[in-house]
C-alpha cells in the first residue's frame, strides 16, 4: 500500500500505458456487447463491468500465469486481462463452437482451464467454495500458486461467504478474497443489506489482514494486490482486499435503476477509472493522442473481426446436445 | 384499467400477481412481502413494482442475499402469527433454502405433535427460455412435490395468477408457488372482479376424447397448441391443467384418462425424477386396466441448459415433441 | 455484567436456592435419561446438558414467560426450566401422546407453544433462522419480546449462523443469542473448526454487543443475560452471549470420546456449576443438607413419578400415522 | 483378521467401507477424505475410524460445520487434480450443500465446454429406521438421481461396499455414494482379496420367475426376506438389486419384468416423486406390453418421521408390505 513496496515498472510509462490499454479493451469490448446486445444477436443475461475495470486489471496485473482465478457472472474483464483469447471470448457471447466455453455456457460463464481461469458463475457466492477447494489442492501439493476469487458485495450477505473465509483462515490457504464492492447488489444498497458495511473490518474478524483499496485508482488496486498476493504467495494465508467500486450501468443489460439516483451515478463517473488514468497520463506527457488513438484503433479493429468471426463460426449441431454431460469413457 | 362490457380488463400475468399481492395487502395486515430486491429494485421480474410505494419498507421488506436465512425467517414469523409472502427470486436460489423449507416449513407441525403451525407462502419464478444457461434455468418444483407438508401450486392462467396467492394465504399450512418466467409478459383478459381460486382441483383447460394432455405453469401453452395442431388430424386431446401439483388430483387424472384411454405428459423437469414419472406411475396404479397405450412423458432433455438459443429449444419440450408422442400413443 | 445491575433478587437466598434446584432439575432428569436409555426404554439421539446447566438455569431466570425460546437438539435443560411439565418431556422421550410434542419429537424435538417453547431443532444451526423470524413478527407488531435463541460453538461455522446475525443486526430485531460454547462440537475442539475462536469478538463483528460469559457460574450467566434481555427489549437490537462451558458427558448418549483426554474432563468437572453453587451456598450458610435432601427428595419423586407416568400413557395408534402433516382443514 | 480356506474374512459393512478408503489411500495420493468428525471422532458410524492415526490430519481432514463449503472445495480440489472423498455425514446435512452439487459438481463440465472435470466422491449416509425423527431420517437419494452429470450408486452388500469406492474414484465426473444407516453392523463373508467392481449394472439377488422385485440399499434385505416368505407359498420373486440408481441400468429392469410380466419396487423415499416412480414409468414405457398387471410401489408413508418405533415401522416399507403388494400383482 506504500510507495515503498510499489514495483519498479509502476513507474514504468509504458507499463501505465499497458493497464489503460487493458482498461480500454474491456469497457470497448462491452460497449460492443451492449451494441450487439440491442441487435439481438447475443442474448441471455449480460452483466457489463463498465466502470469497474480498474479491480480487474490491477488485480490480474499482480497475478502470475500460474495463479488461478475464479470469478462470477460479471467476468467478461476478468478473463479478457487473463488472456482468453477475445475472439473465444466474443464467440462465447454469440454461443459458438469457438468459444472459450464451447459455446455452451454464454456470458455468465466464460472457462479457460489452460489460463487457469475457472469461470464465470452465476449463483452468487457460489464461487468461493471452489477457490477454497482449489487453493486447498494447491497447498496440499506444495504448489505456491494464489487462487485469486472474485465475488460482489452482494455476494458477503451469503452463508457460504461466511463458511468460506472462515475455512481459508483456519487452513491458512492461499486464496486472495477480491471483493468487488461496488455498492449495490442489483438494486439493493449495501447499507441495507449489511448491518456492518464496513466489509474490510468484517473480513478482518477472520483473522485474516483485509483492507479496503480505491477500485477506481488501477495503479492502487494493483500494488494492492502486489502486496497481498505476495503474501499470500508467501505462505501467509489467505487476504481479503475490499475493492471500492461502482457501476456505471444497470444490474444486467439493462434495468430502469429506480433504486440510485443519477447524481450519485454521475458522481462516481468523474472518478472513471479510465478517464482518470488517461488523465494522468497526459499530465505526465506520457500519452499523446496517437498513442491513444492507435490503441484504440488496435482494439476496435481486433473487437470487430472478433464479432465478424463469431457470427461466421459454427453454432454446434443439436444432435450433440447431450455432449458434456458426462466425461466420454475410455473404452 | 378499462372494463369492458362483459366486465372484463385487458391484463398481464405480471400485473395479476401484482393485483393479488396488494390485495392480500390491503385484506390483511398480517402479510407482508419479503425476497431480494422486492422493494427498490422493483422485483426482479418487475411483479411488485410500485408497492415499495404503496406499503412502505416494512412491509415490502427488501433482504440482503441470504436465502437460508430470510425464507427460514418467514417460517419464524409464520408461526408467530404473521401472514409472509416470501419470495425467492428464482427457483435455482431455493436451494439454498431447501434445508430451511423441508427440514422447518414442513417439518414443524408435524414433530411438535400439531403445536407449530407454518401458515407461510413462498413465492418463486421457474424454468428455462430465456438463454440464461446451466445455473439459471431449473425447474425443480417436482422435487417440492416429493415433501409431505407441503402444498405446490402452478399458476398457469391469468385467473389463477390473479387468484392462487390469497387461497394460499389462507391455507394454514406453508404453499410454494411457483411461476414460470416464460408467463409474466402473457396478456389477455380477466373478470374486472376476479378474486381467489380454488387450489385443490385440477382444470381441464380443452376437452376431447382421444388422449388426455398432462401439463401445468409453463407447457400449458405448449400442450393447447399441440391439442391444436392434432385437432387438424382429428385427434381431440383434452388438456388438463394440473394447477396444484401437491396433492395431485388424481381424481381429474384418472377420470380424464378413464375417458381417453392414453395419456401424455408435458413437464419441463429433466426427465429422470420428474413430476411427470410420479404422475405416469400414478396412472399405472389407478388405470393401468383403461389404457390402451403406455403412458408417455416429454420432459427437458437430460443436460445442464446450454446457453445456445437452438440448444434450449432442443432441450425443452416443445409442440413438435408433444405432439409426436401422442401420434405414437394414438397410433 | 456488574454488580450494580444485579437484579436485588440474586442476593436473595431463596433465590440462590432455586437456581440450584434448577440445575439438580435438569441433572437428575438426564441422569434418569442415562439409566432409561440404558434400559431401553427411550430411544433416538439423546444429547445431555450434565455441565451445562448453569447457562439454561440462568438464561431463563432473566426471561420472561412473554419471551420467546428457539433451542437445539440438546434442549431437555431448557425446555425443564422453562416449565414445559416434567411429566410432558419424559412422555416425549418415551414417545408417549402425552409427551409435549404428541410423542413425534422425542428427545431432540420438545415443542411447548404454550409456553413460547419454540423447540427442539436438530439440523445444526436450523432453529437460528426461526428466532430471527419470530423476532421479526415482535418487532413488526411492536410487541416488546425478547426471542432467546440458543445454539452451539459448533453451530458458528455454519453459513446460516451468518445470515442470521447480520439480519438480526441490519434490521435490529429483539433476538438474544446465546451460543452455549461447549468447547466442542461432537469431537471437533473449537480451535479445529474456528479460525478466530473467540465467538463474542467475532459476532461483535457484525456491529451488536457481544460479551464471553462464564458458563459455569449460574449467577455470572443469569447476570449477563439479565443484562443483555434487558437491553435487547428496550430497543437495543440483537445482542451476543458466548457462554463458556462444558459437556461432562459424550456428545450423544454414547461416544468413544477420543478427541479429549480425561484430564481435561476431569478440571472442568472440578467447576461443576452445581457443585460450585452448593459450596458457595453451603459457606454463606443458607444452604443446610437437610434443605438439599429436600429438594433431592422432591425431584427424584417427582421424577419417578413422571417415569411411571409416562411408562403407563398410551402410545398413538398406527391408524393415525398421518396425522400432523397437514392442518386439519375447515369444513 | 482370519482368512478362510476358501480365501474368504468374516467383516462388517463398516470394515469393508473402511478398508475401500484404505485402500484408495495407499494406492493414489491424490485421495484425501474430508468432512465433519471423520478424523479425531473416528466418524459419525465409525467407518473411518483409526485413519487418522494411519494417514494423518491432512488427509484425514476434519471439517468445521460447513457442508457447502467443505463440499465445494472438495469440487474446486477435485478440479484442480486431487481425487477428495467428501463425507457428508448423513443425507439429512447435503440439503446445505445441494447447491454446490447439482450448480457446480454436476454443471461444471456442461457450463465449460468440456474443459472442467470434477473427478469427486461424496460420500454419505442415508435412511431411517434408529427412532432419530423428522430432521434425521430421510431417503433423498431419489432427488440426486434427478441431476444430470452425477452418478448414483448405492452398495447394499459387503463386496459393494468393499469394491463402489475405488471405481468411483476412478470416474471422471462426481460419483455420489448413498451409505444405509442400518447396514454398517451387517457381518458376513467377503473374499480376502475382494476389490474394485463396476458401477454400471444392477445385480440380481435371487433369480425369480413369477415377479421382479426391484430394491436398492436399505431395501434389498427387505425384498430378499420378502422373496423368502412368498417362495413358501410357491411365488418365486426374482429381486433385482439396483446398484447403481444414476444412471438405471434399464436392460436389467425391463430384461427381468419380460421374464416375469410383473413388478413390485421396494424404494424407502417417500412415495410421491420417488425414485420408484421413475422406474415404474420406465416400465410402462418400455414394458408395459409386457405386463400382466400394474407396477406396484413400496415406499414410505408421506409423513415426517415420528420418533416412536411403532410409528417409524408403520412409516417405512417392511417385508409384510412387499408380501402383500406382490400378491395384489401375482393375483
Ligand atoms: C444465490 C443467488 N441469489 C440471487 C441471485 C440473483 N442475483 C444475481 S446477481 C445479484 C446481485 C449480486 O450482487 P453483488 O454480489 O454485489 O455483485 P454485483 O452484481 O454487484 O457485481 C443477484 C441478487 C443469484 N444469482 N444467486
Ligand atoms: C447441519 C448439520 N450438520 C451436522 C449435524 C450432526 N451434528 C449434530 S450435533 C453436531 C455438533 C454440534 O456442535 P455444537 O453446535 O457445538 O453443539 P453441541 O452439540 O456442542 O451442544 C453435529 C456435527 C447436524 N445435526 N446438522
Ligand atoms: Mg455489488
Ligand atoms: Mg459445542
Amino acid at each position: 500500500m506504500t510507495t515503498s513496496v510499489r514495483p519498479a515498472t509502476h513507474a514504468d510509462a509504458a507499463h501505465r500505458l499497458d493497464l489503460l490499454r487493458q482498461m480500454l479493451f474491456i469497457r470497448r469490448f462491452e460497449e460492443k456487447c451492449v451494441e450487439l446486445y440491442s441487435g439481438g444477436e447475443i442474448r441471455g443475461f449480460v452483466h457489463l463491468y463498465i466502470g469497474e475495470e480498474a479491480v480487474a486489471v490491477g488485480v490480474n496485473s499482480a497475478l502470475t500465469p500460474e495463479d488461478n482465478i475464479v470469478s462470477t457472472y460479471r467476468e467478461h474483464g476478468h478473463a479478457l486481462v487473463r488472456g482468453v483469447p477475445l475472439d473465444s471470448v466474443m464467440a462465447e457471447m454469440y454461443g459458438k463452437i469457438t468459444g472459450c466455453s464451447h459455446g455452451r455456457g454464454g456470458s455468465m460463464h466464460l472457462f479457460d482451464t489452460s489460463r487457469r481461469f475457472y469461470g464465470g458463475n452465476a449463483i452468487v457466492g457460489g464461487g468461493l467454495p471452489l477457490a477454497v477447494g482449489i487453493a486447498l489442492a494447491d497447498k496440499m501439493r506444495g504448489e505456491s500458486r494464489v487462487t485469486a476469487c472474485f465475488f460482489g458485495d452482494g455476494a458477503v450477505a451469503e452463508g457460504e461467504f461466511h463458511e468460506c473465509m472462515n475455512l481459508a483462515a483456519l487452513w491458512e490457504l492461499p486464496v486472495l478474497f477480491c471483493c468487488e464492492n461496488n455498492g449495490y447488489a442489483m438494486g439493493t444498497a449495501i447499507a441495507r443489506a449489511q448491518a456492518q458495511t464496513d466489509l474490510a473490518v468484517r473480513a478482518s474478524g477472520y483473522g485474516m489482514p483485509a483492507w479496503p483499496v480505491d477500485g477506481m485508482d488501477v495503479l492502487a488496486v494493483e500494488r494492492a494486490a502486489g502486496l497481498a498476493a505476495e503474501a499470500v504467495r508467501s505462505g501467509g494465508g489467505p487476504h481479503f482486499l475490499e475493492l471500492r467500486t461502482y457501476r456505471f450501468r444497470a444490474h444486467s443489460m439493462y434495468d430502469p435503476e429506480l433504486y440510485r439516483n443519477k447524481d450519485e451515478v454521475e458522481l462516481w463517473k468523474e472518478r472513471d477509472p479510465i478517464a482518470a488514468l488517461t488523465d494522468q497520463l497526459r499530465a505526465a506527457g506520457e500519452l499523446t493522442e496517437s498513442d491513444l488513438a492507435s490503441v484504440e484503433d488496435e482494439l476496435a479493429t481486433a473487437i470487430t473481426e472478433s464479432v465478424a468471426a463469431a457470427r461466421s463460426a459454427p453454432a454446434e449441431d443439436v444432435t450433440t446436445l447431450e455432449k458434456f454431460v458426462y466425461t466420454p469413457r475410455q473404452p | 384499467m378499462t372494463v369492458t362490457e362483459a366486465g372484463q380488463i385487458q391484463t398481464t400475468y405480471r400485473e395479476a400477481m401484482r393485483a393479488a399481492i396488494r390485495d392480500a395487502m390491503q385484506r390483511d395486515d398480517r402479510v407482508f412481502l419479503m425476497g431480494e430486491d422486492v422493494g427498490s429494485y422493483g422485483g426482479c421480474f418487475a411483479v411488485s413494482m410500485g408497492l415499495l410505494a404503496e406499503f412502505g419498507p416494512e412491509r415490502i421488506r427488501d433482504t440482503p442475499l441470504s436465502e437460508s436465512a430470510f425464507v427460514g425467517a418467514g417460517i419464524g414469523a409464520a408461526m408467530a402469527g404473521m401472514r409472509p409472502i416470501v419470495e425467492i427470486m428464482t427457483v435455482n436460489f431455493s436451494l439454498l433454502a431447501l434445508d430451511q423449507i423441508l427440514n422447518n416449513a414442513a417439518t414443524l407441525l408435524h414433530m411438535s405433535g400439531g403445536q407449530v403451525g407454518v401458515p407461510l407462502v413462498i413465492r418463486m419464478t421457474t424454468g428455462a427460455g430465456r438463454q440464461v444457461a446451466a445455473q439459471h434455468s431449473h425447474s425443480l418444483e417436482g422435487w417440492y412435490t416429493h415433501i409431505p407438508g407441503l402444498r405446490v401450486v402452478t399458476p398457469a392462467t391469468l385467473a389463477d395468477a390473479r387468484g392462487m396467492l390469497w387461497t394460499a394465504l389462507q391455507d394454514p399450512d406453508p404453499v410454494l408457488i411457483f411461476e414460470h418466467g416464460s408467463l409474466y409478459n402473457v396478456k389477455g383478459m380477466l373478470a374486472a372482479d376476479a378474486g381467489p381460486v380454488d387450489i385443490d382441483l385440477a382444470a381441464i383447460r380443452r376437452p376431447g376424447s382421444d388422449v388426455s394432455l398432462i401439463a401445468y405453469g409453463g407447457t400449458l401453452g405448449k400442450a393447447l397448441s399441440a391439442a391444436e395442431v392434432l385437432a387438424e388430424d382429428g385427434i381431440e386431446a383434452e388438456v388438463i391443467d394440473l394447477r396444484t401439483l401437491r396433492p395431485l388430483d388424481d381424481a381429474a387424472i384418472i377420470g380424464s384418462v378413464a375417458r381417453t384411454h392414453r395419456a401424455v405428459i408435458v413437464d419441463e423437469g429433466w426427465r429422470s425424477g420428474s413430476l411427470a414419472a410420479e404422475i405416469s406411475a400414478r396412472i399405472m396404479e389407478q388405470a393401468f386396466f383403461d389404457l390402451d397405450a403406455p403412458v408417455q412423458r416429454v420432459c427437458s432433455v437430460e443436460v445442464p441448459m446450454p446457453y445456445p438459443r437452438h440448444l434450449e429449444e432442443a432441450a425443452l419440450p416443445q409442440v413438435d415433441g408433444v405432439v409426436a408422442a401422442v401420434r405414437t400413443v394414438v397410433g
